[in-house]
Parts: C-alpha cells; structure tokens; sequence
C-alpha cells in the first residue's frame, strides 16, 4: 500500500464538476494552497466549498472563487483582510453563502466523519440561524439540531506523511484539517514532508491513514498570509 | 445424511478462507476469538491493515511469550506489537473509523445469522451476564461484515437461519459468511451459496440449514490447506 | 445632562477594568478586536489562560514584528507565541472545550445587550454579508459571558436595552457588561449597576441607558488607570 | 497555577459518597490502579462507576466492587479472565448494569464533554439495547437517539502531566481516559511523571490542561494484568 502521489495535479486530477469539497485551514493558516491552485488548473466547476472563511486576496479559496469555480460557500466567517473577491460575488448574486456558528461547522464535520447523521447544541438557539432547524429540550435547556456534514472531497494540508496516509500538522495549522480529512469519500492530503513508514511516531500521529487517499509532497508550501503580503494573484 | 464431522472445515481453515478474500491495503476489524487468526493466514502481497478497537490501526502479531506490554492489547485484551505505521487513538477516535464506516471489514463470530443479514453474537437471551463490546458498533457501519461460524451448533441445530431467535446484535448487516461446509452471501434476504466443501451434497447442506439456500451461477469447490498452524 | 466626552472610558481603560475581575488560573477566550486588549492588562499573580478557538490554548502574546509565524495565530488571525504549557488540537476539540462549559470567561464585544442577557453582535441585520465565527457557540457555553462595550452608539443611542432590535447572537448569556461609562451585571433579567465612573450622576447613566438601571448595594466608583498603553 | 498533589490519597479525598465516578482504561490497559486503591482507602460509597469492563482479578475496580462500594456500573463488557467478584455481586443483585456498546459510550462521553446532550447513531437500532430510546430516520436510515453521559469525578492514568494538567498517554492505554478528562466536574489524573511546564511539545499534547484539575504523580505505577498474574488482591 503506497498512497503517495507525485504531483499536486495528478492529486486532483479525479476531482469532478459539482464536486463538494472540503479545503482545510483557518484563514491562511493550514490552508493548502497548491492542492487549491492545481484544483484550478484541473478546471472542476460547479463546487460547493466547505471551508471556515471565504477566502482572502486573491490566491488559494480566493482564486478558486474568482475563477467562478464555487456555486456555494459553506461558511462561518466569510471576512478576512481583503474578502473583496468573495464580496463581489455574493453582491452579485453569483455564489450562494451558507453561514454555520464555527464550533457546529467543526461539530458537523466531526459527525459526519464519525457516522453521526444529527445531535443537538446549544449553539444558534433562538437566533435566525437556527431558524427553521428541529428544536428538542433536554433537562430543562433547549437546543437546536444540526445534521453531519459529509463531502466528496477533503484538500488537507500536514507536515508529515508516511506512505499509509499517517499525518501529523504544524502547530494551529492542524485545525479544521484533521476534521475534514474524516468527512470525504476522498482525502487528499499536501504534506511538507513525506517520511518512511514508521518514521512519525505511532503516539505523534494527528491523523492515522485510515482516514486518508492520497498524499502529494509540497515541500515548502506557500502560506496565504505572504502570498497576500506579496499581493500575489493565481493564476 | 453425511456426516459432516470428518469434512466440515477446522476453525483455522474457515479463518484461512475468509482471509483470502481481504484486499491488500484494506482496513478490517477482527473480532476477539477465533476470528483473530484470519490474521495469521493473510496471502503474500495482501496485507490488510488491521484496527482495534481500544485504539491501535496498523499494529503487527502477537509478541514471544515473556514479551508482552500490557498497555499494547487487542480488543481481546491480547497482547500485540508495533509495527512501521502504527497508531494510537482515543476510544472515541476509534469508533469515529468504526460508525463513520471508514473500515472495508468486519469479520466476527455469531450464534445466528438470519437470510435478511441480522446477526445475533452477544446473548444467548438465556440469563447470565450480558456483554457487547464494541460488536454493535462494528455491524451497523464497517463496509462488509463477514461472520466465521460453523454451521451448526454443538447440537447439531442451523445457525444460519431464516430468522434469529437469540437477542440481535445488529440487523441486515452481514454480507457473507464464512461457515465450516460454505461460503454464502447473503443478497435481497437471501442466502445465496457461492462455494461448498466437495464431499457434502447441496441436499445436505440444505438439510443442515435452517433457510432455503439459493444459488446464482455455480457453486465452486471450497478447498483449504489441510495443516493450517 | 452631562457630556461624557471626557469623562467616558477609554477602550483600553475598559479593557483594563475587565481583566481586574480574571481569577488566576481562569480559562478565558478573548473576542477578536477590542477584547483582546484584556491580555494586556492581567494583574501581577492572576495568569489567565487564554484560550483561542482555532486550536491553541496557553499562548503568549503577539511576537515581534517580522518574527510572525502565520501557523500560530488567534482567532482573529494575529500572529501569537508559544509558551511553556501551550498546546494544539483540531477544531472540534477546541469547540467541545467551548460547548462542553470548560471555558470560565469568554469576552465579547457587542452592538446590544438586553437586560435579559440576550446578545447581538454579529450582524447588524441591514444586508451586507453575515458573519458569525466562533461568537455563537462561545456566548452559550461560557460559564461567565462579559461584553465589553461603549455605553452608548457612536450616534448616542443606548447599547444596552429592553429587548435587542438586532440580531441575537445568544438568548439570556450576558453575565456583566464593562461599559465606557459603568460595571453592570445582569441578575434577575434586570441591569444591576456595581460600579460607575464617578463625575456622571445616576440618572444621566439611566439616560444614556435604554432599560431601567437597578441597584443592590453600594455603586463604587469606576477608577481606571490613565496612561494605558 | 500549579495542579500537582502529593499523594493519591490527597488527590481522592473529597470524592462524595453517591459520586458517579468515570474510571480510564481498557481492561487493565490504562487504569489508574493506584487511585482506584486510594478511593478505596478514603471509603466513599454508593458509587456509579462508568468503565468499560467490570474489574478483573482482586485489584483496581474489581477490588472496589468486592468492598461493596459500586451501586451501579455502566459498562459495555463486564467479562475477563477473572470477573468473579462483579459475577458475584450481580448475581446476588448489590450491583446494577448498565450495558452500553462500547462505541457508544466513547461518544456519550465525549458529548457529555463537548456539550452535546443527545446525538444519533446507527449502533444497536433493532436491537433490545436500543429498547425504549427515540428512533429517528436521517436520508432514509433509522438511527438511535442516545444521550450524553458526565460524571462527578474521573480518575484517569496517563504518561507525562505537567502543572498546568497537559498530559500525554502511553500506547493503548490511552483509550477512554482523554474522553473522560473531559466529561467529569473533577479529574483527577495519575501520571508516571510530571514534568516543568513546557516539558510536553506542543504538538504532542493529547489532553489539554483545561480538561484536567488534579494531578499526582505515581512513578512506575501498577498493571492490572501483573497484578493479576501475581494473584495479588487489594487491600
């Protein structure tokens, strides 16, 4: 068993239009650029992107949006330093926003990769964004119910793989990332570096490879937040 | 009527059977008991990767007598190794992999197995002290579940049967069993026999069978090494 | 009625004013923005362990400029530092240490508050893109919920209120509000005015304040450093 | 801050007669044996225990049966080498069961820890188990609504602490104890060693201080599984 594969563009090359995909990151923190802009290069169109924000600048989730790739965003925080990209779009009425509270957008990522189809929160109960969604009380406090959250696709970024899919992250990096790699039929993981098996130790591992398809080495990856300081564009 | 007590297949021979058909790189859960030696007869170039449910994926053989580190168990509480690739994980992480259906296999023992995929393992229903484990968890969400069993019991009575009368461990949810006469898949609530030991006829094995039997296409001979360790 | 041009408090003076109530020990998850300026202000001997929501718990403060790494960052994406103690996990366990109540202190900004506790302070509701970010499941589960806020709206109208007119963020969460002009807890669904900055009279307070002010005790006198950086 | 005690006894003294007390480990994997055995010193009675099994041997939780201290166990497997006294205590009707699948109980106590008071899963539907729970269907398949589990107190056991209460795990011992850490008002935690504060990278951090009140530290502690080799029996 060897998942490894050896370019960014062979790694997405499968990815199909009307694809809903997961893309890790919190901000520029975590997220991987050079699976996004190989998903840009592969031309899929018609996604729904699940990500914690909206994109920022115009590189990674940005690009992706400005080359009007994504139908709909599903989101918590749609702001960033410049979300001009994403801003003129919803303007426009050319992506369609799913806002969803931060801790349910993790939970219901969480639940959808651990075959959990709905559980309750407290989070959202009696705001609009609970509006429409099943409400239960259990001892004496109400909550809102939330469904899982499942995608064709999961765009992670690490910092070491093995060829079994094991991974660990770099330090707030890790966040959504490991969640999301639970919740796609297919996990595509960028890794800064790609070790021999054995070589993270079997206590280190964030993600074991159960939960991963295919790993591509991008060693010294961009990172959004320079690329933004550079005022970088993709493509 | 044949006796089956000199062709039924021996335990290790049904583990052997089960395990060639595991796909290399496959994720499988083996249940505590005898279907642990489905591990020690996987075919070259096969390698499943094999998870716990206390928390390990990727762990190798039991270690010599005397080498044993108690905090590196089975779910039988067996001891087992490290190997290149292993991982730890809390319980809950472990059954994320379990129910989010992350695992291509299941393979378990049963006390009944009914035509429509119900299997019962857990209680006789007969008193004593009830114990599931995790077998609830694995054969509601793991891929495929297979289940090694001999045919019949002890007694002689069906343990594939059109429905279970023992407390269910899950319903619908076996795919294919492994017994000491066949291998049979069970498909829309059937029961359909895709191999049989040479020597007992399809009467027989009917006979020993407490649901109609179907076939679709042939029946091919179920042969196992003999001197399996 | 008097000006409160002067005499109002400067966010860092607010800012200050909250940290003083941090026991030592304390989990805490600063707002993004105004908030943040709480870590600045800790007491000698009363540490607070911050906590951010995109996975990091007991960090240290901003790094020099040019020493950013932009892997380690807050929930409002300004570069942070490790520190001994630190420590990383994904977003969901960082969201069950929030909605699982292990969080003592979580503080917030605020476009309302009602004197129920209810909370807006996410979305204006006048169009424009929504965005809610970690705000929702902070304000449910915290065990305490402080606002720190300007007394009134920049156009003079009250922040504090009946009933929100905007969106709510969280139904009856608020705890304390630390205003530019007054320390209020919420008690009974009632505002119970504790502290005040000493030049503004009672009843120019209740003015400035758009549900009825009530009191239970003594008001002391809001005094905060001058020279805040 | 500093969340060090001296000794096990210090560490369980204000355990409440009536406690539902959450206890780590797998078997003997994992289990806190030295504060099991002070529990059993200081005398609270009228225990729930939540474990995964029901004692094996003499020692550790089966040792807190024997004294008559156990009311009721949730458990999802009360069999193992030697389950005599839990046999025994059944069997004579002292102790009441609680047989929870073992995956659902991981997930119960995580969501008595995350603050999710019910969720659905698809273990145990059509099963006695499952008797007198919600059903619900979710995309056409039925699930079970099961309920989030807390305790008073967990005395978990883990590999290296520090005084903030980060702690580490040793191999399979690791299993329900960080689950635990998180559902209990009080946890308190054995650790082999307790190390200064930043002693545990960052990274390989597996329950955050947050989780954890008390720490002592019980230097080369006990295995269930020799202990029971060795036929020992407490006190």
């Amino acid at each position: 068993m060897d998942k490894t594969i050896q370019t960014p563009a062979e790694a997405v090359a499968a990815i199909p239009d009307g694809a809903t995909v997961m893309i890790g990151g919190f901000g520029g923190s975590g997220a991987p650029i050079e699976l996004i802009h190989a998903l840009i290069d592969h031309g899929a169109k018609h996604l729904t992107v699940v990500n914690n924000n909206a994109g920022n600048g115009h590189v990674g989730l940005a690009a992706l949006i400005e080359q009007g790739r994504v139908d709909k965003l599903i989101c918590s925080f749609p702001r960033s330093a410049d979300p001009s990209v994403f801003v003129d779009c919803y303007t426009a009425g050319k992506i369609a926003l799913e806002i969803v509270p931060q801790g349910t957008l993790a939970e219901r990522i969480r639940a959808g990769g651990a075959g959990i189809p709905a559980f309750y929160t407290p989070t959202a109960f009696g705001t609009e964004v609970a509006e429409g969604k099943p409400i239960a009380e259990f001892d004496g406090r109400s909550y809102v119910q939330e469904r899982w959250l499942k995608a064709d696709v999961a765009l992670i970024k690490g910092a070491l793989g093995d060829a079994h899919g094991n991974m660990t992250y770099r330090m707030a990096a890790r966040n959504f990332n490991p969640l999301m790699a639970t919740a796609a039929t297919t996990t595509i993981a960028q890794v800064s570096n790609i070790v021999p098996l054995g070589g993270i130790d079997p206590e280190h591992v964030i993600t074991p490879g159960i939960f991963v398809d295919h790993l591509v080495e991008v060693a010294n990856p961009a990172q959004e937040e320079e690329l933004n300081r550079a005022e970088a564009v993709y493509p | 009527m044949i006796d089956i007590t000199d062709i039924k297949l021996s335990n290790a021979q049904i583990a052997w059977r089960a395990a060639q058909d595991i796909e290399d790189g496959a994720y499988v859960n083996l249940g505590i008991g005898f279907p642990e030696m489905v591990a020690r007869f996987q075919p070259e170039g096969k390698q499943a990767v094999f998870h716990t449910e206390n928390g390990v994926l990727d762990f190798g053989k039991a270690p010599a007598l005397g080498d044993e580190d108690w905090d590196l168990i089975n779910a039988g509480k067996k001891a087992i190794t490290l190997k290149p690739g292993t991982s730890f994980f809390h319980h809950a992480d472990s059954f994320a992999m379990v129910r989010g259906g992350h695992l291509d296999l299941a393979v378990l023992g049963a006390y009944q197995v009914a035509q429509n995929g119900d299997l019962a393992n857990w209680s006789t229903g007969k008193g004593g002290i009830p114990a599931v484990g995790g077998a609830m968890d694995l054969v509601q969400s793991a891929k495929r579940i297979a289940v090694l069993t001999d045919h019949v019991t002890k007694k002689g009575d069906p343990k594939l049967v059109e429905a279970c009368t023992m407390p269910l461990t899950g319903v619908g949810c076996v795919t294919r069993v492994y017994s000491s006469l066949a291998v049979i898949d069970i498909e829309n609530e059937h029961f359909v026999v895709r191999e049989k030991v040479p020597s007992i006829p399809m009467d027989d094995l009917q006979s020993l069978t407490g649901a109609r039997l179907h076939t679709d296409g042939p029946v091919t001979d179920l042969i196992c090494p003999k001197d399996l360790a």
